[in-house]
């Protein structure tokens, strides 16, 4: 019998109008990795935080090595051997890379009690070579990728040297490889006898590194199997509460004339010389690693950020985008990668976040058509079954998932040609991801154009009907999604030549 | 190195550029002054221009700290003037006090009121804006009040009292040597001890602070804290140096203050602030005040060049900066 | 004006607050007024701006009172918000810095300007032996009484060419009223002018400012300092020797005749005309004159010197 | 998807939501004003009284319309005041050159449109520049060109009937109130019922999102500065005909003034959160507060230490009556 070092029972957390977990139990096992799954806003975050004492439970027990307990701050837990990665990244952007983690718990020399940063910078390094970085501590962390700030969490996860450690979603904004990596240093530390609770969507993650698999859903716990004991379909009827048939559905392969190419794209420092074209009811699939470029090319073709050379044609006629009005003029969308910083207002209802695209069309003359707006709203909101109870509800009580289809709902607010996604089902549990795939699938059949940005594989594979390959900021393949292997395109993704112009 | 860095390793980081920036104007505007009058470079010249900085300085470490917090202090001004006039009137009434016991006096004083302002804000949450406006009506009110509308004038301050401003250590003025003592043990503060990073980590992210559990509130409440104590401290340098004490001493400088804070590359949206910007920054400032009446500039001509010469120096280092940020782009192999 | 309570009442409105000069000259006012068995309103807005002191006349129109008696911070930009208070029947008088003719009976006059200014002038004269170069450090550039005495200073000098062929004024500076912007004008002036001779400062903190300047610098003998001042303010450089001597009236007394003016005006007995005559309680009889502006004028009388001798009596009064 | 959650749209409607709302707790400190003010002064609480006062403190009103949305925004313009005095400067100015009065009107709301486009300008020009540093300068420097303009004149001598604007009444109320009340209901109007308003409130909150989202943000940023210079110059106007002339020094510390009443209507500095009718009513609790105590002779310093209390303690009591629970973001 594995020795249980925490335990949590009937567990309570209600937020002003949401309970957010009614009645949860859990029980974590020395040196085992626990996968946590459940939809989006099913309570694993809120979970989590009551576990390391953000917030205060409203009923229930918790119980560390037999003794009850309760942190009172995430620092307290943190002494008691309790670190964990927080689903949005919680990272001092001003500050170096050593900073970040070593925040809370500096390394100070005796006498003086200043802070030691030599020894601070070398062993933040050391730590960084161990999870294989590859970049210097001294940098500034808001020069980082997202995927690299990420890696920052862990190292500063493993510098407490906790005996608990809690990743909410680590994968989330990783790609194939550097999650191989994480699978890597997870499994490491199980191994030295840590226990890990690991929350993500991705069934893929959870199969290859859980040991026993709890799942929530509705703010209630479900139940808690050995891996073994548990195939996908129950899995996912644990989670959902039915059964999904069909992740990716079928696709009618019949793409139409040319809608958007690119010629030659390049901006200096960011991508140089891609070309590229969608056609009518195609959806087009842009791959690599993160940091290969292709936000930045998205974000070019949509007017946001500028590019030096190289053309761009709507339809056959060229023309340049100097911002996304324009862009959205002529029927082109995108969904942003940061949904919240990028994506939503926060602070404002569903209702208003939907709309905000398209300001224009409930407007007569000058003022708004508020019952136009709520109605419109309304319908987008069910359409993609945004869950709340209303949509006067704030952006920001939403879970991750809901929030992504929130500003999914902004995009179909608008008539169409082109929808740019940058990574549409990153951070979204697997019922919405399903309904996202489908929405995708919709428009596409109703004639419009796709560009899919996306890392996951099985989603490349599975939705596209082309795969364009990037690598440090060229297109190194074009791909037919029937003719191709998930090794061929890993192969453009990281190993290509890329000829430097 | 164990490894090859994935980011190459520049030059020069962003806030040093913006400094050498800052550095190179103050150098070119240095050099026309001293063409139209070569005074301007004199020992003398220079000794009263950071004489007449010093103050300045002082206040602007502080009102770093609090930008970095993300907050801003407008009731300055008002805590130099109390301060200023309580400790003139105590003088005046114990001639014989030690000038140390004055300068804990108005650096204790300003702390009450910099511990105010901090729980305001900190505590009980309010917009720092909004609190330090309100304390800025106050605290000018009440200054009125304890003086009676009186001034304390140069006669009934002892010579003691006087020379803390006036006084010189190694041939070098008191007011320098104390703004001089002020910026190392900020920068050693800012630089070398756990409180003082954790005040910049909370500029940079309030949430992240409060999930990792630093003491949030407390390090805001400590920015103002410091800012009242080195306004108080300010208050009393003020006093002795111009040796008189009125209602609406320093009335408006808290915008002087910040203006030299953002010159120096203080962020207001928190986080960002270092030492070598600030005291460009200061110097700056000083420079327009000195060398504008040294080069015969009408008076009615001194401000708007003062406000362009502000201007041109934020937008040339946004020039500089995008210029070198392209050429770096121009390097990186894509 | 119409009494409720039958007490006549007399309003003085100051430029600003805080001002010890201002506070005196209130302070004989409310003497003079009550005094008379009358009771006295004494206002000052918290900045020197006429739009602050507008607001404070409407104030008293709305209280009736009998007479507003007013330190300017504007020459013209008070008459519309005066003309409107005659309208209601109260007595305006203007007193030490001057509102326009139109919109006063008459102006207290501390000191006559031209006497101010060429009396500045022959100090200077005295204090550099004759020869050398002089500057003028001033309040802000807009003052208008400051303004009206540099204009009579340089007539001085134009006027007496010959007395002061090797008199030189070489700038006019001004600080502003301000403490930090009238040392660094003052060090510019040392900077710029090194023969520098005199500093003539016709305002409080600008000659305390230049003072204290040349006690620090340790130029006192070498560079000397006169002007108008308050002798608390002055006292330190009075008996230090950075100013030798300088000039001011009591501004208890300007007060104390603006009282009378205004209780005489309120009843129709000081109509404003030149050549009118009132008595001042303890200062005596005074007559109304014709004033450089166009209007007229009662004036207080020269200006007092201060210098090493009698400064230790005052510095306690003022 | 099968099981489409139907989700509401219908708005629930709380007494308490609405009795919560910053603006009654100030229609509650003006009551209290008017109580305590008819108590100190048996001159304050007259019909004529009321309504002829707020001609003494509605001139520099204005300001606070355009600042209102500059602060929702979540910015700061500190360069009103200089621009109040070079619009009245030039117009002044140009008056006594020879142009019409009407005209010279015109030039003034011209000034002062083009300072705060300038400003504007420069802000979306150089995106790196904060907003306190760019109206810093541009309020050093306008008052500047008002003193290189004018040096140590003053300006005046305008056509009679000018003084109507900041001195005349229609039907017993004052032309100012008149235009104040206009224009409250103008700037009321675009800030909540229009899409211009609706963008404002969002750059507040979250000025990448908007700029993804296809609103012209730019665009946005340059109108309400430049609004707050017009109406810098309509201040100036008043504030002209109400001295009947004009210097480089007139309107000094106005932004704070109006800064103060902007945020004790409960607009956050923070940006995203404000309406229209706190910032009004604090004109008046503020006007009368002030001019109350005028009437009885209470001195000035006194008043700074009562409007300074007022701001906080109002700032305060409104925390303490909503529930403290404070929104946490999803990590
Ligand atoms: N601070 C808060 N205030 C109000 N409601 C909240 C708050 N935080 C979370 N909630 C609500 O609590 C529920 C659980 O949210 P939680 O973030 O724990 O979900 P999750 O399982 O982590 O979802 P995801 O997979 O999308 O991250 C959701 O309905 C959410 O809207
Ligand atoms: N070697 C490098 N040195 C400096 N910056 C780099 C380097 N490689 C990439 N970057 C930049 O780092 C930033 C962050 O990358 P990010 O993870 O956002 O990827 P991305 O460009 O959006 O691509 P993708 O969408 O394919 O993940 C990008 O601006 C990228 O150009
Ligand atoms: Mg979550
Ligand atoms: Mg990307």
């Amino acid at each position: 019998m594995p020795k249980t070092l925490l335990e949590l029972k009937n567990i309570v957390k209600t937020f002003p109008g949401v309970k957010a977990l009614d009645g949860v139990q859990f029980n974590l096992h020395q040196g085992e990795i626990h996968g946590l799954m459940g939809e989006n806003g099913a309570g694993k975050s809120t979970f989590i935080k009551i576990i390391t004492g953000v917030y205060q439970p409203d009923g229930g027990e918790i119980l560390l090595n037999g003794q009850p307990l309760r942190f009172s701050t995430p620092m307290d837990a943190q002494r008691h051997g309790v670190a964990a990665i927080y689903q949005h990244v919680t990272c001092y952007p001003d500050l170096s890379v050593t900073e970040n983690i070593f925040m809370g718990h500096e390394k100070l020399r005796k006498v003086t009690r200043r802070i030691d940063w030599t020894r601070m910078h070398s062993e933040a390094q050391k730590l960084l070579n161990q999870l294989n970085a590859g970049f210097r501590s001294q940098i500034r962390m808001g020069d980082l990728s997202v995927a690299r700030q990420q890696i920052v969490e862990i190292a500063k996860a493993l510098s407490t040297e906790a005996k608990i450690v809690i990743m909410d979603e680590p994968t989330a904004a990783l790609t194939q490889h550097e999650s191989q990596e994480l699978y890597r240093i997870t499994e490491s530390l199980r191994d030295h006898g840590v226990s890990i609770i690991f929350i993500s969507h991705r069934l893929e993650d959870i199969e290859r590194l859980a040991d026993r698999i709890t799942v929530f859903r509705d703010s209630r716990y479900i139940g808690t199997w050995q891996a073994g004991q548990i195939n996908q379909n129950q899995l996912i009827v644990a989670m959902v509460g039915r059964e999904i048939t069909q992740m990716y559905p079928k696709h009618s392969k019949n793409p139409g004339d040319e809608v958007l190419r690119v010629e030659n794209l390049t901006r200096t420092g960011y991508f140089r010389g891609v070309n590229f074209q969608v056609r009518r009811g195609e959806i087009l699939a842009l791959t690599g690693l993160v940091g290969a470029g292709r936000t930045e090319v998205c974000e070019a073709i949509f007017g946001i950020a500028p590019f030096d050379d190289g053309s761009i044609f709507l339809e056959g006629k060229q023309i340049q985008w100097s911002s996304p009005v324009d862009a959205q003029a002529d029927g082109l969308a995108f969904l942003p990668e940061d949904r919240q910083k990028q994506g939503l207002i926060l602070e404002w209802e569903i209702g208003k976040n939907i709309t905000l695209p398209a300001l224009k069309y409930f407007s007569n003359l000058f003022w708004m058509d508020p019952n136009r707006e709520a109605k419109e709203a309304g319908r987008l909101a069910s359409k993609l079954a945004v869950k709340a109870p209303s949509i006067f509800a704030k952006a920001a009580t939403l879970s991750g998932g809901n929030q992504q289809k929130v500003v999914f709902a902004k995009l179909l607010i608008r008539n169409l040609k082109v929808i740019i996604l940058d990574e549409p089902t990153k951070g979204v549990d697997i019922g919405a991801k399903a309904a996202i795939y489908e929405i995708i699938e919709n428009l596409a059949a109703e004639g419009y154009a796709v560009i899919l940005i996306s890392s996951e594989m099985p989603e490349v594979l599975g939705m596209s009907d082309r795969i364009v390959v990037m690598k440090q900021g060229h297109v190194t393949a074009e791909l037919i999604t029937d003719q191709t292997s998930q090794e061929e395109i890993l192969n453009a993704a990281m190993v290509a030549e890329v000829h430097h112009a | 190195m164990p490894e090859k860095p994935l980011n190459q390793r520049k030059f020069l980081q962003p806030e040093q550029l913006r400094e050498l920036g800052l550095l190179l104007f103050i150098l070119a505007i240095g050099l026309a002054v001293q063409l139209r009058n070569p005074v301007f470079l004199s020992i003398s010249n220079i000794t009263s221009l950071f004489t007449n900085t010093a103050i300045l300085g002082i206040l602007a470490v502080g009102m770093m700290l609090v930008l970095v917090t993300r907050g801003i202090d407008l009731s300055i001004g008002a805590i130099i003037a109390f301060t200023g006039m309580v400790t003139a009137l105590t003088v005046a009434r114990f001639p014989g006090l030690p000038p140390f016991v004055a300068i804990l006096e108005g650096i204790i004083i300003g702390m009450v009121f910099g511990a105010l302002s901090g729980i305001l804000v900190a505590r009980l949450d309010v917009l720092p804006i909004i609190a330090t406006l309100g304390m800025m009506n106050v605290v000018r009110g009440l200054t009125y009040v304890v003086s009676g509308g009186q001034w304390v004038s140069s006669y009934q301050m002892s010579d003691g009292f006087k020379a803390i401003a006036t006084g010189k250590l190694f041939g070098i003025n008191n007011l320098i040597v104390i703004a001089i003592v002020v910026y190392i043990v900020a920068a050693y503060y800012i630089r070398h001890t756990r409180v003082g990073r954790r005040i910049y980590a909370v500029g940079s992210n309030p949430e992240a602070a409060e999930i990792s559990g630093l003491p949030r509130r407390r390090l805001i409440f400590l920015a103002y804290l410091i800012m009242g104590g080195l306004s108080g401290l300010a208050g009393v340098l003020w006093v002795a140096k111009f040796a008189s004490a009125q209602g609406n001493t320093a009335i408006g400088y808290e915008l002087n203050v910040i203006a030299a804070c953002i010159l120096g590359g203080v962020s207001i949206s928190g986080g960002v602030g270092r030492i070598f910007g600030l005291i460009l920054g200061t110097v700056l400032l000083g420079i327009l005040n000195n060398a504008l009446p040294l080069i015969n500039v009408s008076p009615f001509w001194q401000m708007g060049i003062q406000g362009l010469v502000i201007l041109a120096a934020v937008i040339t280092n946004v020039l500089v900066r995008r210029n070198t940020e392209r050429d770096a782009l121009r390097r990186r192999a894509i | 004006g119409t009494k409720d309570d039958g007490v006549e009442r007399h309003a003085f409105i100051f430029k600003n607050t805080g001002n010890p000069y201002g506070d005196k000259q209130m302070q004989g006012f409310a003497d003079g007024i009550e005094e008379m068995g009358f009771e006295a309103i004494t206002r000052a807005p918290d900045q020197p701006t006429a739009e602050a002191q507008i607001q404070i006349i409407e104030q008293l129109i709305a209280q009736k009172v009998d007479s507003i008696s007013i330190t300017g911070n504007d020459f013209d930009a008070l008459q519309p918000a005066l003309r409107k208070a005659m309208d209601a029947g109260i007595a305006i008088l203007s007193a030490d810095s001057a509102v326009n003719p139109e919109s006063r009976i008459t102006h207290i006059n501390q000191a006559d300007s031209e006497m101010i200014g060429r009396t500045l002038i022959q100090a200077a004269y005295d204090m550099a032996e004759g020869a050398g170069e002089i500057a003028v450090l001033s309040a802000t550039s807009q003052a208008s009484n400051q303004n009206l005495w540099i204009e009579w200073m340089k007539k001085e000098l134009d006027e007496n060419s010959g007395k002061y062929a090797n008199l030189k004024l070489v700038r006019i500076a001004y600080g502003d009223d301000l403490r930090d912007k009238s040392v660094s004008e003052t060090e510019g002036l040392l900077q710029s002018f090194p023969n520098l001779e005199v500093i003539i400062a016709p305002t409080t903190v600008g000659i305390a400012a230049a003072g204290r300047v040349i006690t620090d610098r340790g130029l006192i003998g070498q560079i000397d300092v006169t002007g108008l001042g308050l002798p608390s303010e002055m006292a330190e450089y009075i008996e230090n020797g950075s100013c030798p001597y300088m000039f001011l009236w009591n501004p208890i007394d300007v007060g104390y005749l603006t009282a009378y003016a205004a209780v005489a005006a309120s009843r129709g007995e000081l109509t404003g005309a030149a050549g009118e005559f009132f008595s001042a309680g303890r200062l005596g009889e005074f007559s109304v004159v014709k004033a450089s502006d166009g209007g007229t004028e009662v004036l207080l009388g020269a200006p007092f010197k201060f210098e090493p001798s009698n400064i230790g009596e005052w510095k306690s009064v003022y | 998807m099968s099981d489409v959650r139907k989700i509401s749209i219908e708005k629930e409607w709380s007494w308490k939501g609405f009795f919560l709302q910053w603006e009654w707790l100030l229609v509650l400190v003006l009551i209290v004003v008017f109580l305590v003010n008819s108590l100190i002064s048996p001159y304050f609480l007259t019909l004529s009284s009321l309504i002829q006062t707020p001609s003494t403190f509605l001139d520099k009103a204005f300001i606070v319309f355009p600042m209102t949305m500059v602060i929702i925004l979540g910015r700061i313009d500190i360069s009103v005041g200089s621009t109040v005095a070079l619009s009245a400067v030039v117009m002044a100015v140009s008056y006594n050159a020879g142009v019409p009065m009407p005209v010279a009107m015109i030039i003034c709301l011209l000034v002062g449109t083009i300072g705060g486009g300038l400003n504007g300008l420069l802000l979306t020009q150089f995106k790196e520049l904060s907003h306190v540093i760019v109206t810093l300068a541009s309020m050093i420097i306008y008052r500047g060109i008002a003193y290189i303009i004018l040096g140590d004149q003053a300006s005046g001598g305008f056509p009679d009937w000018y003084s109507f604007l900041g001195w005349g009444s229609i039907a017993g109320i004052p032309f100012i109130l008149i235009v104040f009340a206009v224009a409250a209901v103008i700037f009321g109007l675009v800030l909540h019922k229009t899409r211009f308003g609706r963008s404002v409130y969002g750059m507040g909150f979250n000025s990448t999102t908007c700029e993804y989202s296809g609103l012209r943000t730019d665009r946005v940023t340059l109108i309400v500065f430049t609004l707050a210079g017009l109406m810098s110059a309509v201040t100036a106007l008043f504030l002209t005909s109400r001295m009947g002339s004009t210097r480089p020094n007139v309107a000094t510390g106005y932004e704070l003034e109006v800064i103060t009443m902007v945020a004790l209507g409960g607009v956050s500095t923070s940006g995203g959160i404000g309406k229209i009718g706190g910032p009004i009513l604090a004109v008046f609790i503020i006007g009368y507060l002030s001019y109350g105590m005028g009437l009885a002779n209470i001195q000035a310093p006194v008043v700074l230490v009562v409007i300074g209390l007022l701001l906080i303690v109002s700032v305060l009591a409104m925390k303490f009556r909503v529930s403290p629970k404070k929104r946490k973001l999803a990590m």
